[in-house]
């Protein structure tokens, strides 16, 4: 029954694919080196992982050419991605597919649409992300600031326009279509018919774009928001598993550099004072594994609950693993030459996409009755 | 006997048990030794001493079945040292005839036990300890102070580590003993703590006679035989899975929720916090079953009663400041001697006070972030400048 | 300017003459025989202290028969009185005169009476506390379920009719006066006409009582409540003091022992974990004295900001000292035959007494306009 | 000269001095050349040295006065590591020759100086230091790495310790010098640091030949000369009062009142406590200020510091909760070289990344509370092996 907090063989194969290649293809140096050129995603990372070990059709159906995997599966892949920061869409993708999956079953005409997308997001010919800031919650009661003509919307599959503008999308960039939620109804659009323009995003790893719509042609995926929820609710619950494995990472190469680094004639791992510390990061970070697992496992109100407990311990395990990393290796953690800082931006922006800590303690006190007042 | 190959095997073996026995018809006491000599008491200890060498993840199997027939159990908390620190111990060490005499009226709760290591002066550096045992012809004299000893005023044995030679570093000079609690010069006193209560005593050995066959182990051999007793409290203290809300932040939450006057919104989000902090806690004890069922231990014990102990602090600490008025009373500061802890029918001035203890009792939070700093993080030691000194020549 | 931080030479004498005292009266073991008794708080004690040195008649201007100074020597005697966890009615007493100070203020032909009693209590003969559940904290808007007769009350002074309870009031037990509370107004009664129970309390060395009235008379003290919310108000900052000494005395202790506690061959007061949270714990208590200091010395709105500030700072340095004494001494700290304990349910209480730590950052919210939503 | 004996007759005499030297009517270096010729540059210094040997409390006033004069002053945080380290260092170790060389041209800003003490492996432990100066006739001959060196890029002088003697204990083979940074062999590298841009730099010494007119102290005296430099660093890092809602807290606090979307209740309470947290800062760095000016100099130095971090540090850690999407974005990661660090212009994001060395720089965190503890408190020191050992067989 608790099984489900452990890892399967088949999970333990997948991290080894994942792992292997991140360590040929994304050694930290070249992660940072990307940062600054005008490519920041990868795209050969990208298409090595997505369709070379399959991650980007993991959750799409077997007869829809996907791995017909689950989020289990999906979360091991970001454990692994987040150990290497790696500049690939993955996070966004998935929830794209998650989406559409969810349209998939509305069952409203659209099902054709969905279908014809995720068969080619699980070829790899198509690159999908959701046009929502990736600070939003799962919870959120989104509304936006893009309109849509016709207005109302019929039922029936159908073209539209959409004009206004999306703000800090993840994964814009590499994507080749955008799923657009707007005025309570879900749409499809050619990313070569939208305005894409990068941000300066705190995390470099995962550079943030705003997205503009001026009367751009679309097409109806969904007449209601359910999809969108559902989406969020998965892409919270593996992005708690890419926290945790970036919180493995930075305790990792910490642990190593105080075994080695010297002061006052000893391991500075030897003094108490440090060994505490790094003693109790281990403690959340165990904790973590079995949150995150759970969140990856659970269904129906209990993921609901899983991952809101999930998104608020793994966002404080891996910011306070981060910040450890840094102070840890002194000066050099300081610098940009070093990779604690592609940690701490990540993990800190980690922290607040898809709700902060504090916003997924709000929905918690719903979900289990503790009311604020 | 048949061998058990399958779990149907064992259920079988403990049906046609049932069927002779009847737990209605027979003494509590006659069950219980008719299930130890049949081999059912612990599966995974060899037969003839009260099991049937199984691997230890069948044991719920045969609890269960126990249960559903209504058979009397032994009140495994009562005798908890015995069971989780006396027994292996003894198993571990002991001779034939040692392991004959005690372990069935261990398990069988006839004879509870209690543990002698801890003493005023040695704590978290148990190897300190100054117990003298002095040898005169078949017996051992024995004299010194313990402390910490649950159980002390109620057992009948205690498992005793002493010193026997101070010239030497001090984890080379301990021998293990058990120590019969009705010999002359044994002195039990009440160790009354913050409570108000006690729990726990401190146990005074004035020329304690020990006959030489009550030794566990070989002379100077007894820190080897004190880690496996330590060892083994350490699993007993780990895992296990529990529901939801379990233990004080179900107590915390019951009290949000039934109080709405209490409810402080300005405490709502720590409220939350150590809600989450409590579930992620038993979420990490389930995965540790989850785990030592699939052959996989791992050190998480340790992390799991630290992680008890710091939420047990701060869940009773935020109780107290929700409660405002009434948690500057108390329900009674008269000196008792409970045999269990008991955090939630007591007040909530209690749960704060008592939740100090966990944090020391059983190994304290430093020597526990210590074992993982070490053990799991493989960090370097502490420079030690007391491993190769006489133990009589210690700072003190 | 900023010489109100620093501590005087007269209030450095009044500390030694206080601290004398208590090193001769009051060791913590025999505070600690004391909780047990029929009489835990201790009139020699209160005696010696209050009429000896003065301490009962502080606040009392010098033609009343006070010593005529200010809440900052009470504060400084409060540290001492922290230090030793003093069994005295100090801050009750405190409390009280501040409030008939204020009652003599507002006019309404009650002054005389309050004059009187100031008097008395700066003779030692009288002690007198407000009874009001020690909890509350100085801006609550207190109700209480005492009801008196006649009612509406006349302006001019008058005898009048108390019944009804109040729990949980500090210090009930050895004073001989008791200023009430009740539906808007303030009123003096006899000690003696009331009954007083003491009630089982967390903090041992300061006992609690329920006082119950029935058809008690009464003599009108003053007719709005202003005077009590500055009582409150002035024994809050006092109280910051007296967890001040406290902590200061936790650590004093604590330090003494690790210097000497020796485990596996050296003094545990080397090992850099428990050195590093002792130095936090010391740079906790010297902004505590910062704080203490400024809300003894603050007027105005400048003293509700400073006391707000100094009851949230203090109220956390105290249990965070004195629970760190606990765990720093291990087993011997968690017995009863240890002063620890005392330090402990203390400063626990004391962290809730006039108002919780969340209750004061609420208040400050206000007063600096941070407002909640 | 008259002796002042009052600050009635210090203002007098600075009264004189503005009445024949019009800050308007004179160029901004002749100014502060003469203010330093007059003895009114550092009051306390000795006179012929810029000052007048007065007692240290006495400089606000001339501040005051000159500043009411509307006079130009030296960029004080341009020449920060010149005025608060260099100088004294050189006042209490130079030659007459050295001292005036060197103080007028530092006071006045005409030259920078900037300070060569850390290396990649001595951090913390300043003392294992590796660069080594080998005797030439009159001169050194200089060779290794510094790094985190401010101002490096605009300094004409450095002060720096070397290396002398690898046979005897690390303490006792150090020499302290003063290096023309103009010297060829000396290379600068811009250090770039997590936020982007470079306020530090990295200095090479490639055999720089540094004449022993230089020195300042005796050969093998580097670390007491050093401990000089240090100390005045940390006074000058201490006290100071300041306004309420200085600093980061002030912005997180406008922040909340600006912005009613972004007042996430659950936050409030978090808000408050760093607001109190930084209010008791402020009051304990205004009662060292206080204690400074009456003559009881405390260690609080250290301890204002390290609270000085811990606050910046969760303080821009909680605006990044706040904000959510903003705090997604950063401003700029363009590499640029900044004098100062600029925490309130600039992102939420470059205040939480820059706050991050707060507790690196110029000491870190574990390193004050190290101080606190072993001078303060007086716990005893760590066990150390390298006290007595050749610094050439020290384990790194």
């Amino acid at each position: 029954m608790s099984d489900e907090l452990l890892y399967s063989e088949t999970e333990e194969e997948l991290r080894a694919a994942v792992a292997d290649l991140l360590a040929d293809r994304a050694p930290w140096a070249s992660v940072l080196a990307r940062t600054e050129t005008a490519e920041p995603y990868d795209p050969e990372l990208w298409k090595a992982l997505g369709t070379g070990i399959g991650a980007a059709g993991l959750l799409i159906p077997e007869d829809l050419g996907g791995a017909g995997a689950s989020l289990r599966e999906a979360a091991v892949v970001a454990e692994e991605l987040g150990k290497a920061v790696a500049p690939v869409p993955f996070l966004g993708n998935l929830m794209a597919t998650e989406l559409l999956l969810a349209a998939r079953e509305t069952g409203n005409g659209t099902a054709a649409i969905a279908e014809d997308l995720l068969r080619r997001i699980a070829s790899g010919e198509t690159t999908a992300v959701i046009a929502i800031p990736f600070s939003r919650s799962p919870d959120t009661t989104y509304k936006g600031r893009v309109s849509v003509t016709p207005w109302p919307p019929r039922e029936d599959p159908h073209e539209a326009r959409l004009t206004g503008r999306v703000t800090s999308v993840a994964g814009a960039q590499p994507a080749d279509v955008l799923l657009v939620p707007s005025d309570g109804s879900i749409y499809v659009v050619q990313a070569s018919d939208a305005q894409i323009t990068p941000v300066t995003t705190l995390d470099m790893t995962r550079v943030l774009s705003d997205v503009e719509f001026d009367d751009t042609p679309a097409q109806l995926l969904a007449i209601r928001y359910e999809p969108l929820s559902k989406a969020l609710l998965a892409g919270a619950a593996v992005l708690a598993s890419e926290q945790l494995g970036l919180a493995e990472q930075c305790l990792k190469t910490t642990v190593e550099y105080v075994k080695t680094r010297h002061q006052f004639g000893r391991a500075i791992g030897s003094y108490q004072g440090l060994k505490h510390r790094l003693a109790q990061l281990w403690v959340q970070i165990a904790q973590a594994r079995a949150v995150a697992r759970y969140a990856a496992s659970a269904t129906g109100k209990e993921q609901e609950i899983a991952v809101a407990v999930a998104q608020v311990h793994c966002s404080a395990v891996a910011v306070q693993a981060a910040e450890e990393c840094v102070q840890m290796h002194g000066g050099i953690g300081f610098t940009w030459e070093h990779p604690a800082h592609l940690y701490l931006k990540r993990a800190k922006s980690a922290s607040i996409a898809l709700g902060s800590p504090a916003r997924h303690r709000r929905r918690l006190a719903e979900l289990v009755e503790l009311p604020a007042g | 006997m048949q061998p058990l190959n399958t779990q149907h095997d064992l259920e079988n073996r403990i049906h046609d048990f049932l069927a002779t026995h009847d737990p209605g018809a027979t003494s509590k006491l006659d069950f219980l030794r008719a299930r130890f000599d049949a081999g059912l008491a612990w599966l995974h200890y060899p037969p003839g001493l009260g099991g049937l060498g199984l691997p230890r993840d069948q044991q719920p199997i045969a609890e269960k079945a126990f249960a559903a027939a209504g058979a009397p159990d032994n009140e495994p908390r009562r005798i908890g040292i015995g069971l989780g620190m006396a027994a292996p111990t003894i198993l571990g060490f002991g001779s034939e005839e040692q392991k004959q005499r005690w372990l069935r009226p261990l398990w069988c709760g006839e004879e509870v036990w209690c543990q002698l290591f801890s003493e005023p002066g040695a704590g978290s550096d148990l190897a300190a300890l100054a117990t003298r045992a002095v040898r005169d012809g078949d017996d051992w004299i024995v004299s010194g102070q313990k402390v910490w000893t649950s159980m002390a005023h109620e057992a009948r044995w205690a498992i005793l580590v002493t010193r026997t030679d101070p010239d030497v570093p001090k984890h080379q000079g301990m021998t293990y003993f058990v120590l019969d609690m009705t010999a002359p010069g044994v002195e039990v006193r009440p160790l009354r703590q913050m409570t108000g209560e006690a729990e726990f005593n401190e146990v005074f050995l004035t020329d304690v006679r020990i006959p030489d066959s009550q030794r566990l182990g070989a002379v100077g051999e007894g820190w080897k035989v004190a880690q496996t007793t330590l060892m083994n409290e350490r699993v007993a203290i780990g895992g296990g899975a529990s529901p939801r809300e379990s233990g004080m932040i179900g107590v915390l939450a019951q009290s949000w929720r039934d109080n709405e006057k209490l409810r402080d919104p300005s405490l709502h989000d720590r409220l939350l916090t150590l809600w989450v902090a409590a579930e992620a806690a038993r979420l990490t004890a389930q995965r540790l079953s989850a785990q030592l069922a699939a052959g996989q231990p791992g050190p998480e014990g340790s992390a799991a009663k630290y992680a008890f102990a710091t939420l047990n602090q701060q869940i009773s600490g935020l109780e107290l400041e929700l409660l405002g008025e009434e948690a500057l009373r108390y329900d009674e500061w008269t000196m008792r001697r409970p045999d269990t802890v008991d955090f939630v029918g007591r007040s909530p001035g209690y749960r704060y006070l008592r939740a100090k203890g966990n944090s020391i009792e059983g190994g304290t939070s430093e020597i526990l972030l210590n074992i993982i700093a070490e053990r799991v993080l493989g960090l370097p030691g502490e420079i030690r400048t007391d491993k190769d000194v006489a133990w009589k020549d210690l700072p003190r």
